[in-house]
């Protein structure tokens, strides 16, 4: 399996690109391309959960909502708490590293769908809501964890009042539910499941047929993007940090796993899924929000995390991983 | 509102691209109108921009305005610079070419 | 048929565009991203045009080139009247202006399309020849309508003669005729017309499988920059230019219908095109030579009209009703 | 032909992306034949450019003189604004780092 | 022949972009695009050419990299003495020129497999694992006829040393190795050869199917590109560099015809395409490499002679010239 | 190091993009780690970059330095202007705005 899961063409061009980073390579995608490419994705999944939606049983839907929210929640909890702890890291910047773990990243999670199309394994659909439904938790607990933090340094009087930011919770609230790629997602979710399928079928051969393709064109840049954010680390002691970025991942896959099985019933694929969506880390939504409501915090660290260590872990790593341990867990609730 | 004498204050702030929308709405509050922006990338003591992606890129604000507005604009730099965000902000004197000043 | 109408994909994610912008979202695509898209419908709209071509009865083709040139010079007549009326609208303004209406929105255009292929409701592919040659003529009379306008100006005394641009006909006619988005048309149909079936079936995967998602995200697109686009009247009172941006439509469809359907006998499928094709407005072709051959007209205002009030209104109301008009207006001469 | 001396006049051009080509082919005319050009986005009295499509765009035209090109220049700026096309330009002085002149 | 071969549409699509430019139409593709259309179609022809490696024949194989290596060093040597002729062209330039003709260019390449499979003409693939050999060797022969000429100047004293750039060889080398273009087309067909062909066949849709109409939009670029390029000429006097770029590709295709009939067995088909890798020049691999290896060469002359020259032709006229030849020659050694 | 006092000076370096990435290395070698880059097309003696591909676009690179840096980055510029590349480098004085210069 592990063998295998390398032999996936889009994990093999996310690899292609690491390597041309650390060949130096002089290979560079357009400036534009990965945002356009990024709305293409969010659309093409959208418009697919939004189709399954449609035939969902409306129990499970509403139990994958509520986990999705608590994981939003609960994640960046833990992930300050270990960033914190003792005193590793400060508490701005683990205020804003922990809201991407929160958060979800959909090129991950699109690569473990590939993962399990390729491996012709079974998956349930449900994940593709619980995605929409994560963005938001992550980046209100990571404002409040600021916020919280902000109040103790300033009592403390290590942060003068005067230079404090006050969190402007209306636009950075609104922010945290508005941003583009959850209003993508959304919306297309809804076309998809309010447009009649005859209807949909046109859109076929661009939101479904093209997709992996444009997926490996994803990953090579992803690859490359990636890659080029360790060079972060060099500055600065990053050692802790770096074990973070996957340790984290292994807690959070660890918890979606047994979310996914024990509380929603789902298989070893849904449970993947459920995995993925907790140990990934947001490297789009969440990071302007951070920038904009947490200025204190260093935006190379959570972007050398998400990007550079975290996203290659669960794409390499932490896919067959975690569906192995889906497979182990099932095997030991049953 | 253009500048309206043949001298003027170009002054350039570079910032998160997240930015942007925000300063331009705070200028216009206070006056200022018209300005100029250019997509970047770059690095500086907060780390890399790449340009790469929405939540990496910078972006240059070019203004060009009257000795008087001067103080406007430094209070809008204030909030932002005095709230933690990393503006980079400079100023110079240029000379416009326009039919009234040649 | 009106719900029927925004059940189709393109005008939800045009709504969806809207939203983003009314919420504030930050949602933006890259710079480059319409500007490509735009050149690949049009090589894809030309190519369909064309290989229709060579299946095209030529009565009907050129008396339909005919009509086309004549809503072009007609059109923007009784827009720059209706804009004059009371002198409410200054004239050079006036005469920028109604070139847009003149000319026609390819995106309009297309969108008309895919309400009529997800209706599956039949027309004929006149119309697109017809597309072709409508950008012309309306620049044309834009610029004789603000030459006019001028020569008065100057007569009166309001405008100094050294002041007044001289219209630099040679080549504003040449741009009139030689602007990318007729070129990469033109030449689009001319290849479609002339290359064998045979050979032109490797292209429609690109040229039509995947035109209805590509289409989706270009409205996505429209949305957000056509509800951008609206702020501009919040300056200066846009009362009359929005109700013209209103009723300039419904006139331009009427008169289309009727065309259509009296003088070159279509069906109600092909009148809803040609409505479209008189009820549109250009974005692409028009503003730049207006920009340049017009320059005393505020851009904002034609942007604002042509992108803010006259696709939405097109999108939205514009398809369903002139349908419905074709049809009523079917019945009534039959 | 690039600049001589180790100081220069340096211009800067927005206008509307449509005029960019003719600008430059006016230049040309005149003599100056090298520049620079950068895309840009922006707002000013004759309302907002997005950037995002074609006739919405606009550029800034840089470009390095020598003091005798000036009025060459000025010829090219009265001929397009006095014609009403709206152009904002700007100029100051800068010193040149080339082989010669450090 | 001759004619149908400008029915094939990626040809048809060319010429409209030189029209578009000799028009002097305002038709732009927006910044982006090329380079990202490029990169599209190297990882799909890389894709293509790996999977056909694995039915591939070893000897065969190998013998058409040995013979893309020697045609990768031979080519630049002819081409370098011709420009040298009668001291036409100054060393650094005809060393950085003839660089480029040794490489190849990837869309003349894929121009003729589209025009082989718009005939229905058989070839073999060998040639695209060729294609990637032959980007490397023509760059070190360009950097080493370079560091040789600076020598000669040096000690002919026409040359200050100070002035005269080492040739920082690590460097450059390692850039001919993992120049962005050779990284995609290597790591492509690493992966095409890899990938088991049922994991393939999910990227098909993506790669193969609408590979034919993004060539045409990428031709259509090209010729806008390419057209402008001829202005470079307007300033010197170029009529020796513009029937090198025209005598080269000449004499290039008939080496290739002669190498892949003689010494490869190949039919016309495969023929024509160690032809065109033979005739064609580089514009994505080797400008940059040169540019800094040998900065005392005109980046102007060898981008209008690769692209304004030399791509039209063989676009044009090489492709169904060298196919011609093939036949004849095969016709006269059988 | 961002620019610590309140006037600075404004470097732009216009180059092949293919050299954006060395002068940024050689520029953080001598200490120089903080700049913006943006993209460009442009004519110049040695003939036109397009922007339209990889091996035909240019950058400018801006610079806010001390003046004891200046320096440096001349000795960056003299190693590449020695070697026969196109480096368009010129220098303007600027005045900072920033909290503790307002
Ligand atoms: N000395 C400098 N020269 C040029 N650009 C700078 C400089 N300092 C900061 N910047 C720009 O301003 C952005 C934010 O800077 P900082 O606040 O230092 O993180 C950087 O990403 C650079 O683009
Ligand atoms: N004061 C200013 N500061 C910066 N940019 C300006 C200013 N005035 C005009 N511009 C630029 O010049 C363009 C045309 O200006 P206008 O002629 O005022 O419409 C605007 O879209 C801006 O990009
Ligand atoms: N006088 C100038 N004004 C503006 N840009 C220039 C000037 N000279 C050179 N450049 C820029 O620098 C690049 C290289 O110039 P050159 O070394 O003359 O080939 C050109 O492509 C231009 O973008
Ligand atoms: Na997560
Ligand atoms: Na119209
Ligand atoms: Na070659």
């Amino acid at each position: 399996m592990g063998i295998d899961a390398l032999l996936i063409p889009a994990i093999l061009f996310f690899i292609l690109g690491v390597i041309a980073k650390f060949v130096d390579s002089d290979l560079k995608f357009p400036d534009g391309m990965s945002k356009g490419i990024s709305i293409y994705l969010l659309m093409a999944i959208g418009l697919k959960g939004g189709a399954e939606l449609g035939k969902a049983d409306l129990g499970i839907a509403v139990q994958s909502i509520f986990w999705a929210i608590v994981l939003g929640f609960v994640l960046p909890i833990i992930g300050y708490w270990i960033l914190r702890f003792r005193n590793k890291i400060d508490s701005m910047n683990a205020a804003a590293i922990s809201a991407h773990y929160g958060s979800v990243s959909a090129g991950t999670f699109l690569t473990a769908i590939a993962f399990l199309e390729a491996s012709k394994i079974e998956f349930e659909t449900y994940p593709i809501i619980m995605m929409v439904m994560m963005e938001s938790p992550a980046i209100i607990i990571g404002l409040v964890l600021a916020a919280l933090a902000r109040k103790r340094l300033q009592a403390s009087g290590e942060m003068k009042t005067q230079q404090a930011p006050e969190t402007e919770w209306g636009p950075l609230l609104k922010e945290a539910f508005t941003n583009g790629s959850v209003l993508v997602l959304l919306g297309a979710m809804f076309i998809g499941a309010v447009v009649p399928p005859e209807n949909m079928a046109t859109l076929y051969p661009f939101t479904k047929e093209i997709f992996m393709g444009v997926l490996c064109l994803f990953l090579l840049e992803m690859g490359i993007v990636g890659a080029q954010r360790l060079d972060a680390f060099k500055k600065g002691g990053g050692a802790y940090l770096i074990a973070f970025g996957i340790i984290m991942p292994i807690i959070g896959g660890t918890i979606g796993v047994v979310v996914a099985v024990s509380f929603l019933g789902f298989t070893a694929g849904g449970a993947l899924l459920v995995a993925i969506l907790s140990a990934s880390a947001s490297y789009i939504a969440v990071p302007p929000v951070m920038r904009y409501g947490v200025p204190e915090a260093n935006p190379s660290y959570y972007l050398a995390l998400s990007l550079g260590v975290t996203f290659p872990f669960n794409v390499v790593i932490g896919i067959p991983l975690f569906y192995n341990m889906a497979i182990y867990y099932q095997g030991l609730v049953a | 509102m253009s500048v309206k004498g043949c001298t003027a204050k170009q002054v350039q702030i570079i910032a998160d691209s997240g930015l942007e929308p925000r300063i331009i709405k705070r200028l216009n509050k206070v006056g200022i109108a018209n300005y100029t922006v250019f997509d970047a990338r770059g690095e500086g003591d907060s780390g890399w921009h790449s340009g790469q992606m929405d939540g990496d890129s910078e972006v240059l604000i070019l203004l060009l305005l009257e000795e008087g507005q001067m103080d406007s604009l430094k209070d809008v730099c204030k909030h932002y610079l005095s709230r933690g965000h990393h503006l980079t902000v400079f100023v110079s004197n240029v000379e416009m070419i326009s039919l009234s000043c040649m």
